[in-house]
Formats: structure tokens, C-alpha cells, sequence
């Protein structure tokens, strides 16, 4: 049976009201378009998890399709402050539970590994484990001294945007990987989005660029620009002139309005959006190639 | 002597601090400038790392985000971020972390997580990101600030990241790998911690006073003995700066 | 100041008695010639650490080399016993410490990542933890239930051999990576020997394959065919026949000390052995090309 | 019927047991034979992950080594050992493991280890490599072996991995997350366990008697109610396995 869907099939599929979503991505590959999609489905009361919220959790908030945000770092990355958020963090309308970075991603790793906890070095910084109880300390039996553990972290849904898969899901990516496989593997489901399906030979001539095996993928979504304004290493640049706009957008409940009516339910899909972008836009985030080295696997 | 602006002076006194070798965890803006300026003078084998996975990344183009894909092409090597945490910060692979914050106390604790009670914020602000981890396992720590009253309190709201806790003593007690901040650069001069770990003034720019920085401190600063006074922009720092590494003045241009 | 250094070099300069070494490779990659250089240079006391011990260590333990072996499995890859080694552990003249798989490459993980000790799920066998005081238990904060943990492992050294790195040490590996990262981080110095130096801007080319930075590197050692009777992917085939071979040598102390006399003692480096091994060798082992595809990661 | 060698029965009767779709953690040998027999007949979409990091290999040659380089070229994926012991194993992305031993005892324990004491050890075996692991964890696990009393004994001298320990209950009481053995395959039958965990005789194989059974087992052997027999070879079966899968007999030669 294929795992290929639309998009909005796999968001309506897979996506329900309340689940607890990782739309990964560290900078790089976040997957927008999902975070559209999931807008425009209007699921509500979600719990959306992510090291860096960044934009995308911004305007799904905005959108009214959360209840809680779990993150290490709230900011606009490079640009200042995630003003949605942080203004319903400061209204008291959201819930939010929160970490280091190292923390947030140890949380990955235990769901990932299938581990109950991860420990980490104490930081000895203190406030942020007095007020997260999840943080917790165990005893280290050799020394005698405390480490730091956070639990697992099981989304219900994890969103991972790849460069190129093939029908199976079996998916490579390359540039900043972030907690892309960790996020797979913590989830429960997993829809991954792709600038490219290739054909299975492509995946096989390399097999240890493979990072998520097909068999633990649930969706595939072909969506050519799906992570913009944020970016697919080797496929376009980062937008961003949009990251600065936005917190100019994001000001203002108006503007945010409007920005979600033109840009979000005034598009039926990824395809309509990325060509009312215009040529401009894409002529700026086009990418001149620069090719890695082959290497030779052998024919044994 | 040069005309230069406070992000000129911050990114250059920040530079001199690093050696030759060192393996940096940085972030983008001064800190990015301060390495790639040691690099193009006295430290051209200095690493630097990036904690969304990039080694000895060589950008061609002035990065304007921590993922910025332009480290990412040419790096030598790139990995996930649980490694970049696990087998580098935690590991004991970084010489150097560069922090920040909205609050820095007498002790170089740092908030950057919450002005006011954290459940009840008055200003949310980013939160820790990595620099929980930053200060307490990197060997050095260097904080780039302006100088400003508000920005140094006695103590901070919210401990996001370990100084020297209460004391010097309380940190060596915590058994941290890392030796904490060495150095505050500001704009008025350089704070460092003494043998009790507190923050004292130990060098002022060209211009500055003990004033100066007495009136923007929110505690009662203490003045080194043997104050020193930091050697002025050089023009050759400025125009590396100037004209290789921030030619649109995106990081560089004065009034912050 | 170079970091590249002959073989021999490398060993006098970074092997001492007692040390703790970490032979890395699973069945691949795994670094022979090393093993032989330090038979050569007469190293004693070694403690020697593998997940499976394989014939580098059988052949180590019968030069004399050690005084300990900790590993998960000791067996002769696809042919049978390791009957060196089984045999000092029979007559009481090798210690030993023993772990699963999972286990070993546990402490690995631990001691890479700078942690004292890593979690894993219990398996309820019992016995080897029974036997190996190293296993402990600590108590999951967050369910109460039992985790089995082990202790960091922390080698002096560790020996990565890689398919290509640059003159400071940047090593991309492919084909099967076993725990030749882990190694290679929780190690106290790291020797790399390699098939090929090749520039800086080959391993630019491709960032995620560089799984070994430089600057953890100590020595970088050019040894062509180090691996052999094990193999290097794309570069030559294992050497099967050998590994049975093996297997009859080991069945008597004679055969034995006249393999090392005449391929170890009886060469001065990897290049004598391999031109010793003769032509019909070189082309039972050649390896057609099967190259990888290629990935843009564009220029920006 | 067809002649066929024990090797040949084991590994067809072990190919039944899989499912189509399963995730299959195996060694070299017959496992790996009766997984690709079970991927050319009735299971084509079965996964096949080795120990050494290769997920879904495509091997152009009959692998001789659990890290031999054909697994690798063709693979869907590969990865590191703690990412295939912990996302796949330990995460609980494994369907079938198989494993082996010296000896397996009444409630499927199994002892890779050592015969005699682990201090003083008569014969030192291998040791568990994978199997503690994969006993635990795999959702079911498959013992593929010669039927012989030394090989099966009321108690094993040392539990390298968890059959159902004492009792079944015993397991449960354990918590792992694996269903533990739920065959094991001989060349006189099939033995699997009962309500209590006990290996306890399901099936026969052509020709051979409970008799046969009896005598070889270490322990009081219990015959199901309803002993089964297993369906003799096929040609197809066998034509695959002799023709395709191991045509120079490496592993399917008789007389182990």
C-alpha cells in the first residue's frame, strides 16, 4: 500500500486536535508548508514542541491551533524576538514548558532510543530545573554524584522536510541535520515532506546518507519549497528578508490577520503560495550548485 | 586615533581574548566577528563551532542566522545537534563559549530567560538556548555586553546560565568542567572575576572612566588594583572588519 | 605543527605499556597494521578493548601484548572461535571483562558524549551483570522502575582507520561506521591511520561525512591495505581466506609463532606486507568502482 | 519427496515463521538464509537489519561475515552500532530476532557464554554479542538449532539472554518490552511455549517421533495436544535455496 500523500491528506490523516506535534528542523528544513496545512485544517489545542519555536509555531499560534509550546530557545533567529509567542506566554493564554537546548534534544534522544530518561552534566545553573519538574536528578552509582535526567520526549506526530526519499520514505538529508532523525524516531507517527522522490537506486548509492529508514515512515509528502522562508541546503536560500518582515507582521494582531488570510488560507496548497511568491523571490533564494565529492562504495 | 563605533570596540577587545588553536562555540553577530578577526590576525587556526552542527565552517558570505546554510557549505564537518552538545560541549571538546544576556550580576550569572517571576513574566525573554550548557562546560566563557545599569544587577532574576553562583567556591563546589567567565567586555571596559569570583573592573577603554562604568553598574563595583587600559582599535582590525567581514555594517553600525 | 607521522612513529610516540587501547571497527576498518606495529615495538601490558575482539587481538594476545581484554563477543567473524584468546581465558593467564553488544558500545557512547555512565533498558538475563560488577543499577525517577547502567569507557588511545581524511585529520568514513566516532571521542588520544591524505577541499565538499574533526586528532598515519584481512569499503574486499586460514594458524602455538615471525616480526611496515602478500591477492581482493551519487549543497 | 540436508529443513521451517512486513534483526548463516527465503516467497516487503548498522541490504553475494562489505553496498541505509542497538533495537522498531546458542534450557533461556563455571571456564564460548539485547527486545525471537540433549539441558550453566526465565510470569514481571522466544526450530520439530513459558514439542518434522524429541531434549519434554507436522520442503523451497541463495553449500551442506 503507497505512503504517498498529498499533503492535506496526510495532515487530515495523521494530525488530530490535542496531539502533540514535532515539526523539526534546526534552522533548516522547517517544514512550513505542514505548519500551513495544519492551519488551514484548523486543528486546535495542540501541544507543539521544537527547540527553536521560530516562525512557524509563531503563526500556528497565531492561528489559534495551540494550547501549550515545549522549546529551549524563544527567539526570532537572527532577527530578535518571537513576538506571538512571547505575547501570549506574557498574557498568560499559553502553556509552555521549557529547556536548554541540550535538555530539549536529550528529551529527543531518550524517545528516540527508547530510553525512559537521558542524563546530562549538571549546569549547576539551577532556575530552570526548580521551576520544570520534569527535570529530575538520579545519583551516578560510581561517583556518588548528581546527574541531571530529563524524560523522553514521544510526539505524537513528527513533521521531518528531506531533501530527496524514494516512495518508501527512505529518506536522506544533508547540511544542518538538527534533530531530524531523533525527531522520527521519538514519534509515534512520522510525516515526512520531500523536495525530491527519487527513484530507490539514488537512496541505495548511498546508503549511509540515509538517515530515517521507510519503515518507520507513515506519510510521504512530496512538497517541492516546503521549508520556506527557512531553507533546503542545496535547493534555495533562506528568506531572509521574510524573517525581518515578519517582525514587522507580527507587531500587530491586524497585520498577522492578513498575513494568515493572503498567505495561509488564501492558498489552496504549497504550489499556489510558492508561485504567488514571484519570480522575484525566487530568483533571490536560487542556489548556483556546489557538488560534494562521490565516493566509492565498491561492487561486491 | 581611529574613529570607530562600541560594536567595533566590543568585537575587537572580544578578539584579543582569543588564542591561537582555540575551538569556539559561537554564535552569529559579534562573537561571529570577534573569531573570524582573531582568525585573520593573531589565532589563524582557530576552530569554530556552531551548536547547530557545523565545524570549521568558512563562510562566504556574512552569516545572518545561527543556520545560516553559508556555514554549512565548505564546513569540514557537520553533525546533529545532540552530538554537537554531547561529544563536543559536554565532552570537553570547547575551549571557548561566547554568552549573552539581558542580566548579567556580580557573580557573571546570566539572565536570558525572564525579567520578573518566571511563571508571571513581566518580559519573556528567548530563554537559555545552549547557553545553560555553554557556561558551565566550556573552559572559558566570554560575555559581549553594552554597558548599562540595568543590564547589571546585583543579582539576576532568573539564573539561566552559572557565573560563579554565589561565590567562586560555590561553582568549584558544583564540580563544573569548565572555568567559567573569564571576562566581560563592555563598551565603557573589561570586568573580570577576582579570586572570589565577583566581577571587578580590570581594564578601561581609551576615554572611558571608572566612573563611567561605576555609574552604568548596578552594584558597588570594585576597580582592580592594577587597572589597565585596553590598546585602541587598531586601523588594521578596523578594516578587516570594516571592509572583509562586515562590508553592509550589518552587526558594526554604532547607537545599540 | 603536522600531526602526520610514519606508523611507527605514531605507536612509539602515543602506545605505552598499560595502556588502555581501542582498536576500532566493526569487521570493517578494522586497523591491522597498527596491531602489528605494536606487536613489532613489543608493547606489554596492554588492556585491550573491542566490542569483538577479532584476529587483531587473538594475533596481540598471542605476541604477548596484553594483560586484559574487555569485549561483547569473541569470536572469529563467520568462521568459529577465537582460540587465542579462548584459550589464555581457559587457562587463567588473560583477564577479562565482558559485556553485550549494547553494552560495550554503551560505555562508548558514554565515555564519547562526557558522561559518567549511559542507561540502558533492562534485559533481564541477569548473569553478566552478575558476573561484572561494572553493570549497576540506578532507579528511573520518573516510573520508579529499575535502568541497567555502565561506566564510561575511556581509552588512552584509540586507533580509527578511515577511507580518507585531510593533512589535519578531518576523516569521513563510510560503509559500516560501527563505533569508530565513539571511539574516536572518548578517547584520551586518537591515532588515524588512513587509505588516503587527500585535500582540504574534498572533505569541504561534503561536511556530513566528516564524522572525526582534526582537532581531536593526535596522529595521522598513510597506511594503504591497513586493514587487511579485515577490509576498507570501496578500497579492497575482507580476506576471507585468511580468516579461515586463522583459524587453522591458531590450533597450535608453533604455526603460530611462525605466522608472526614471517608477516609481523619479518616486516618492517604495512607496504612490506602487502607487497608480500603477492599479486594474487591484490586481485582476489580489487573492488570494481560502485560510486555514490552526488548531493548539491549549493554555494551561498 | 525431496531429499533435502538439515541445514535445508531448519532454514525453510524458519522462512514460515516469518511475516510479511516484518523488521528481521539477523545474523549470517541460516537465519539470513531463511530471511531471504521468506523475501522470495511469501514475505517480499521483510526488512533485513544486521548488528553492524545495515538496514534493508540488497546483497549481490552470499554474506560471509555479519560486517561483510556486499550487506553494505545497495543498502538502504546504514548507520552507526549505538543508533542500531538503540533506535531500532532498543526503541522497539525490531519485529523478529533470531538467536543461537550452546545450549537453551526448558523455558528458552540461552547460554552463549560459558560450559561450566563463568570464572573457570571448561569451554569459553562467544559470549552474547547481540543476543541480550535481542532477546529482550525484539518482539519475537526465533532459535534456530540442531536437536541434541547436550544442547538442550533443564537449566543453562549461564543465562546469557532471557528466554522466559523460571516462569513466564517472570518475564512479564520484568517489563521488556520483546514477547521473548516464541519457536524454536530443530531438525526433529518444532518446540514452543506453553502458558507458562515451558518449550513444550508443537510440531514434527516428515520421518521423525516424539520418541525422536524426547531422547534429544535435557529435560521432561511435554508434547502438545495437538502435535502438528511440518509440510515437507517444497522443490520451489529448496530450487531457491540451492540454486540462488547458497549455490556452493557454504551453509547448507548437511552433517553439522
Amino acid at each position: 500500500m503507497s505512503k504517498v500523500y498529498s499533503l492535506s491528506e496526510a495532515i487530515a490523516k495523521f494530525v488530530k486536535d490535542g496531539d502533540l506535534i514535532y515539526a523539526a528542523g534546526f534552522t533548516h528544513l522547517i517544514p512550513f508548508a505542514a505548519g500551513h496545512e495544519i492551519i488551514r485544517q484548523r486543528r486546535r489545542d495542540l501541544i507543539l514542541a521544537r527547540a527553536t519555536p521560530d516562525l512557524i509555531y509563531d503563526q500556528m499560534v497565531a492561528a489559534g491551533c495551540a494550547r501549550k509550546v515545549i522549546f529551549s530557545y524563544m527567539g526570532n533567529p537572527g532577527v530578535g524576538s518571537l513576538r506571538i509567542v512571547r505575547a501570549e506566554i506574557e498574557a498568560g493564554n499559553l502553556e509552555w514548558e521549557e529547556y536548554s537546548h541540550f535538555g530539549m534534544i536529550s528529551r529527543l534522544q531518550a524517545g528516540a532510543t527508547g530510553l525512559p530518561f537521558m542524563p546530562m552534566n549538571p549546569t549547576a545553573a539551577g532556575d530552570l530545573e526548580r521551576v520544570n519538574s520534569k527535570y529530575r536528578q538520579v545519583i551516578d552509582p560510581y561517583s556518588g554524584e548528581p546527574v541531571v535526567v530529563v524524560p523522553a520526549l514521544k510526539p505524537d506526530v513528527a513533521i521531518v522536510h528531506v531533501q530527496r526519499c524514494d516512495a518508501d520514505g527512505n529518506s536522506q538529508i544533508w547540511g544542518i541535520i538538527g534533530e531530524q532523525k531523533e525527531a522520527a524516531f521519538a514519534a509515534e507517527k512520522v510525516i515526512v515532506t520531500t523536495e525530491e522522490i527519487v527513484d530507490e537506486n539514488v537512496i541505495r548509492s548511498d546508503p549511509n546518507r540515509t538517515l530515517i529508514p521507510g519503515f518507520i515512515v507513515d506519510a510521504i509528502c512530496h512538497v517541492p519549497y516546503c521549508a520556506h522562508p527557512s531553507y533546503t541546503q542545496g535547493y534555495y536560500d533562506r528568506d531572509n528578508a521574510f524573517y525581518l518582515q515578519w517582525d514587522e507582521i507580527s507587531k500587530n494582531r491586524e497585520s498577522v490577520k492578513n498575513y494568515l488570510d493572503e498567505w495561509v488560507y488564501g492558498v489552496r496548497d504549497r504550489q499556489e503560495y510558492w508561485e504567488k511568491l514571484g519570480e522575484e523571490v525566487h530568483n533571490r533564494l536560487k542556489v548556483t550548485p556546489r557538488l560534494s565529492e562521490v565516493v566509492n562504495y565498491g561492487s561486491y | 586615533m581611529a574613529e570607530y563605533t562600541s560594536p567595533e570596540l566590543l568585537t575587537i577587545n572580544a578578539a584579543r581574548l582569543l588564542r591561537d588553536g582555540d575551538v569556539v562555540f559561537v554564535g552569529v553577530g559579534l562573537p561571529n566577528l570577534a573569531c573570524n578577526l582573531a582568525r585573520r590576525t593573531h589565532a589563524p587556526n582557530l576552530v569554530m563551532i556552531y551548536e547547530a552542527g557545523i565545524i570549521g565552517a568558512q563562510p562566504a558570505r556574512l552569516p545572518l542566522s545561527i543556520g545560516d546554510p553559508t556555514l554549512v557549505s565548505g564546513a569540514l564537518s557537520v553533525c546533529g545537534m545532540y552530538d554537537i552538545f554531547a561529544l563536543y560541549l559536554q565532552r570537553g571538546n570547547v575551549d571557548v563559549g561566547f554568552l549573552g544576556g539581558a542580566q548579567i550580576d556580580r557573580f557573571g550569572n546570566i539572565n536570558a530567560t525572564v525579567i520578573g517571576e518566571y511563571d508571571h513574566p513581566k518580559v519573556r525573554l528567548p530563554g537559555s538556548g545552549g547557553s545553560m550548557e555553554i557556561a558551565a562546560w566550556a573552559n572559558r566563557c566570554y560575555i559581549i555586553t553594552p554597558h548599562q545599569k540595568r543590564r547589571f544587577p546585583e543579582k539576576v532574576d532568573f539564573r539561566t546560565s552559572a557565573g560563579f553562583l554565589s561565590h567562586r567556591k560555590e561553582r568549584e563546589e558544583a564540580h563544573l568542567r569548565g572555568g567559567g567567565p573569564q571576562a566581560v567586555v563592555t563598551d565603557i571596559g573589561i570586568l573580570q572575576p577576582d579570586t572570589n569570583g565577583e566581577l571587578i573592573l580590570t581594564a578601561l577603554h581609551p576615554n572611558k572612566t571608572v566612573e563611567d562604568a561605576k555609574a552604568n553598574t548596578g552594584w558597588g563595583l570594585r576597580i582592580a588594583s592594577n587597572l589597565e587600559f585596553t590598546e585602541p582599535p587598531t586601523e588594521r582590525e578596523l578594516t578587516i572588519l570594516r571592509d572583509e567581514l562586515d562590508p553592509q555594517r550589518i552587526y558594526l553600525k554604532g547607537g545599540e
